[in-house]
């Protein structure tokens, strides 16, 4: 007998793990860590998301999905390019009523993940977080029960966990053994809560070099159900420690938002079936050198 | 040496704000906040710690000065937790301060992210609420805004992100400082108050980008200078001007 | 001004954080990382300890505190040496009723601490962990509430602050930034949830090995009230990649609690009174370095 | 080859009961486990993922085995999760089989490490239940016990730490072996019966060593011997015995 290897194309882990209606958990934070190469081939495969759950900040990752028309619903603690500005499908979508936002705050996406890592029914918050507007405008996902110490009325947020979570690290062995090299952000209890999960990682690597790193932070194989290898995944976004976020073509996309998106998706999406191809229409070899000339900690 | 920039005198009013030992915490788009308590670590307040929301960076070095609140040039810390760890200390008690800000804020500091309108007819929706939910339980948070006019000051916030001083007991202090590209403000009675005004700014200029009435106490001074010492720390870190020169 | 240091002896950091009738924590797990150093400085201080919290799996760290007749409550979850055998001063002091035991278990001892590192009034537990008699057993601390979501009955335990935990890890530097090399058992939530919290360390590094190292699993000096410099500190139990247990150690402590419990802290507490002078009646040199030869991973 | 200890019998007849692909957890005091656990992958079950209880290692190599759950000889592995996250893990539906044991076990599969006694008049302590109540929703748990004889093997536990086929609606499948120093076990309509004796054992001594009515089938064969493969590899991994000769 053999051991079973994980490594599939992006295609393929979208087609076998991504249903149409599911509940998708994307990973990332702001514009770092976003696993661009799979959801540009949910896109491509133009699958129905029916609720979109993310890190507290999510950007391009949310808003490409939502401007290919993808998504029915969003649980939003902030959707935005942070320096760059606000976030423009998702702003016109949600304006529209085209989206459904789901109002929460950060509380809510680590609190909802990390209840749904545990298998706990719903995740009480700390005192005080009542005081917003927030759990007003989204009653299904916020309510009071007792304390049963005290009896005192506590807010509480319903746990999640999604039906798949795509999360890109750095490396991965063929079973799935991972190592995240950077920040972390929530994408490991988003990789404990969901139910199944695709890897995109920078470099596959052999167990060898996993097991001699175990002191590193990973996620154990066992939780992950596809190893997708796509250097430069994350672009327009950085991946800590390989290459910093592509500050020109963010500018490009948001200007194309606004202008013609669909000439976007067409250009960076639908065009390029391959990453490979991809990372040619973005501007190839010379683009990824420039990202990644920086001064990196240790 | 060249002209002090309206940012450069954000950061530092922001610092000296800072008192030694504080625990400091910011989130997204918070160059600035970066800089102004990287700024205090090393002039009156070296015992500052502050976090760097998303990238779960505690006490980075900052030299240079990144302007995404999750870039890896933050991983050069003493620290990296990771976010959920980073929530647990934004509840625990030894958060100090919080930098804040809003799409609109009003005369008692609470400060939307929601978007403008009314619950089920949201006109233009903002990026979200994020942390400031957590500016309830922290000791007292700075309020910092990248303009200053009738749009983003209002009477009443049209949704509460980050709690001021609301009705009911607040397990923070509450706001206390308020800056922006005109001037410096605080608080008086849980109402804001205009304490100072950069050069060239005048009280009346800020009371007329104002939505609200502003408590004017007689005497309004000038918001000081960065000292040559304090200048030349934040020219250091952000030789690009990307925080420094990123308010016209 | 200059920065603070935290670097004190482990007198000093007793007499300073450790209170009579305090809630205290103790890291580690099992025969690893128990903070024995700054344990016998509370024996020998005498200090009562109001009720003893632990990792689920507490050794010597709990029994020796509970031999020296300083503990009132103990949370118990599991306190034993594993293939070495029972806990003899857990045991006697329990049966007798000078010990009073809140009984418990791992989801307890991990969920109720991770509760006071979020500041959660309460923690609700997974379904299912209500079958058993430890919460009948234990009812200040188990109790049921309402899920707000489906209406059901839901089993809670209670948020637990301690009043100081003391924890051992491999590398701080003056600050209290810290690195821990090995497993991180239940100590992280340990130092989040408590109030004050004493580190002790097998080295006192520089703030510059931090910096280069912050990509390491580590606790911002932020949280650490004072650093111990104790070198071999957790003897006799293991320092995870320093050293290991001494078995023939734990063998003569378990022997003597049946036997003369009082002549083994004479010897080995009372007797020695600093570290140096401890490492010198436990066999000095030629244990310790008996104990740190053998392959450790990475 | 020398002649095969208990210890191996023992812990080749748990490896036989893991299936390729499931995943496996233990606590204290588990070498037997550990060394069953990666026996099976080297043997039919490749895609078997352990994880070694307070240690958090999941898929440690193994080579010595040591005889702490918690040794950093551990840490030589596929992955090192935090405790906390190891007790996440616990919960989750991936867990196919835990590794159980107690002071008393009764007809039922029910686990007690509480103490012997009654509520208020516990007049011996165990250890504590540490992780038995996660049976509760293990797909299926292994008992296994380093003696068997009347004191232990009880009709009905004093206190449930970890529960066997208890009143009312289980998560679990509950347990599905019990291996013990006399011979195997399996269980036929929720009460405990005889699979196999090892050598040297008979029926009639594994029923006089059992504090209740154990279901005895007509034919109850002998607990088969590793393979010269299977004693290879456990001797390969513990080549000081520590596990394999631990029963006497």
């Amino acid at each position: 007998m053999t051991r079973k290897e994980k490594v599939m194309e992006a295609g393929d882990a979208v087609s076998k793990f991504v249903k149409d209606g599911c509940l998708l958990g994307v990973g990332g934070m702001h514009m770092h860590n976003n696993a661009m190469a799979v959801i540009r081939e949910i896109i491509r495969q133009k699958k129905k998301i029916g609720g979109l759950t993310t890190s507290p900040s999510a950007c391009t990752n949310a808003d490409m999905l939502i401007g290919a028309g993808l998504v029915e619903e969003i649980y939003c603690s902030y959707v935005g390019f942070e320096h760059l500005g606000l976030a423009p499908n998702f702003r016109k979508f949600s304006e529209s009523g085209e989206l459904k936002v789901r109002d929460c705050d950060e509380a809510f996406s680590v609190y909802s993940l990390r209840g749904g890592a545990s298998s706990l029914p719903f995740h009480p918050l700390p005192k005080g977080l009542e005081a917003t507007s927030v759990p007003n405008l989204n009653e299904d996902d916020y309510k009071f029960t007792k304390d049963p110490f005290t009896g005192e009325d506590v807010l509480c947020v319903r746990s999640m966990q999604p039906d798949v979570a795509i999360v890109h690290c750095q490396k991965a062995d063929a079973y799935g053994n991972a190592i995240f090299e950077g920040s972390k952000f929530t994408d490991f209890d988003m990789i404990k809560a969901s139910d199944k999960v695709i890897i995109q990682v920078e470099e596959v690597v052999p167990s060898e070099y996993i097991l001699e790193k175990s002191h590193k932070i990973n996620v154990p194989g066992l939780l992950v159900d596809a190893v997708v290898d796509v250097p430069f995944g994350c672009h327009p976004t950085a991946c800590h420690r390989y290459y910093t976020y592509d500050a020109d073509h963010l500018k490009e996309y948001l200007k194309a938002c606004k202008e013609d998106f669909p000439a976007y998706l067409d250009k960076y999406v639908y065009g390029p079936k391959t990453n490979e191809d991809y990372l040619e229409v973005i501007g190839g070899r010379e683009k990824a050198t420039k990202l990644m000339e920086r001064d990196i900690p240790w | 040496m060249v002209e002090v920039t309206v940012g450069e005198r954000m950061a530092a009013a922001m610092a000296r704000h800072l008192k030694d030992g504080e625990v400091v915490i910011m989130g997204a788009f918070s160059a600035l906040p970066m800089l102004a308590s990287r700024l205090a670590q090393l002039t009156h307040a070296p015992n500052v710690s502050f976090i760097c929301g998303g990238s779960g960076a505690i006490n980075p070095t900052l030299e240079p000065l990144p302007e995404s609140s999750c870039d890896d040039r933050l991983l050069r810390a003493e620290c990296i937790y990771a976010l959920p760890d980073v929530i647990d200390l934004e509840a625990r008690p030894e958060i100090d301060v919080f930098f804040a800000g809003g799409l609109q804020i009003d005369a008692k500091g609470n400060c939307n992210l929601v978007g403008i309108g009314k619950p089920g007819e949201i006109k233009f929706r903002g990026p979200g609420s994020v942390g400031l939910p957590f500016l309830s339980r922290a000791g007292r948070y700075i309020i910092y805004t990248m303009a200053h006019n009738t749009r983003n000051f209002v009477p009443e916030v049209d949704f509460i992100s980050g709690p001021g001083f609301v009705d009911g007991e607040l397990l923070s202090n509450g706001p206390s400082l308020v800056v922006t590209p005109l001037g410096v403000m605080d608080f008086e009675d849980k109402k804001m108050r205009l304490k100072s005004t950069h050069p060239g700014v005048s009280v009346e200029m800020v009371k007329e980008n104002t939505g609200f009435d502003l408590i004017v106490p007689d005497n309004v001074g000038e918001t000081p200078a960065p000292t040559d010492d304090e200048l030349t720390i934040m020219r250091r870190l952000d030789p690009s001007g990307a925080a420094r020169d990123s308010i016209r």
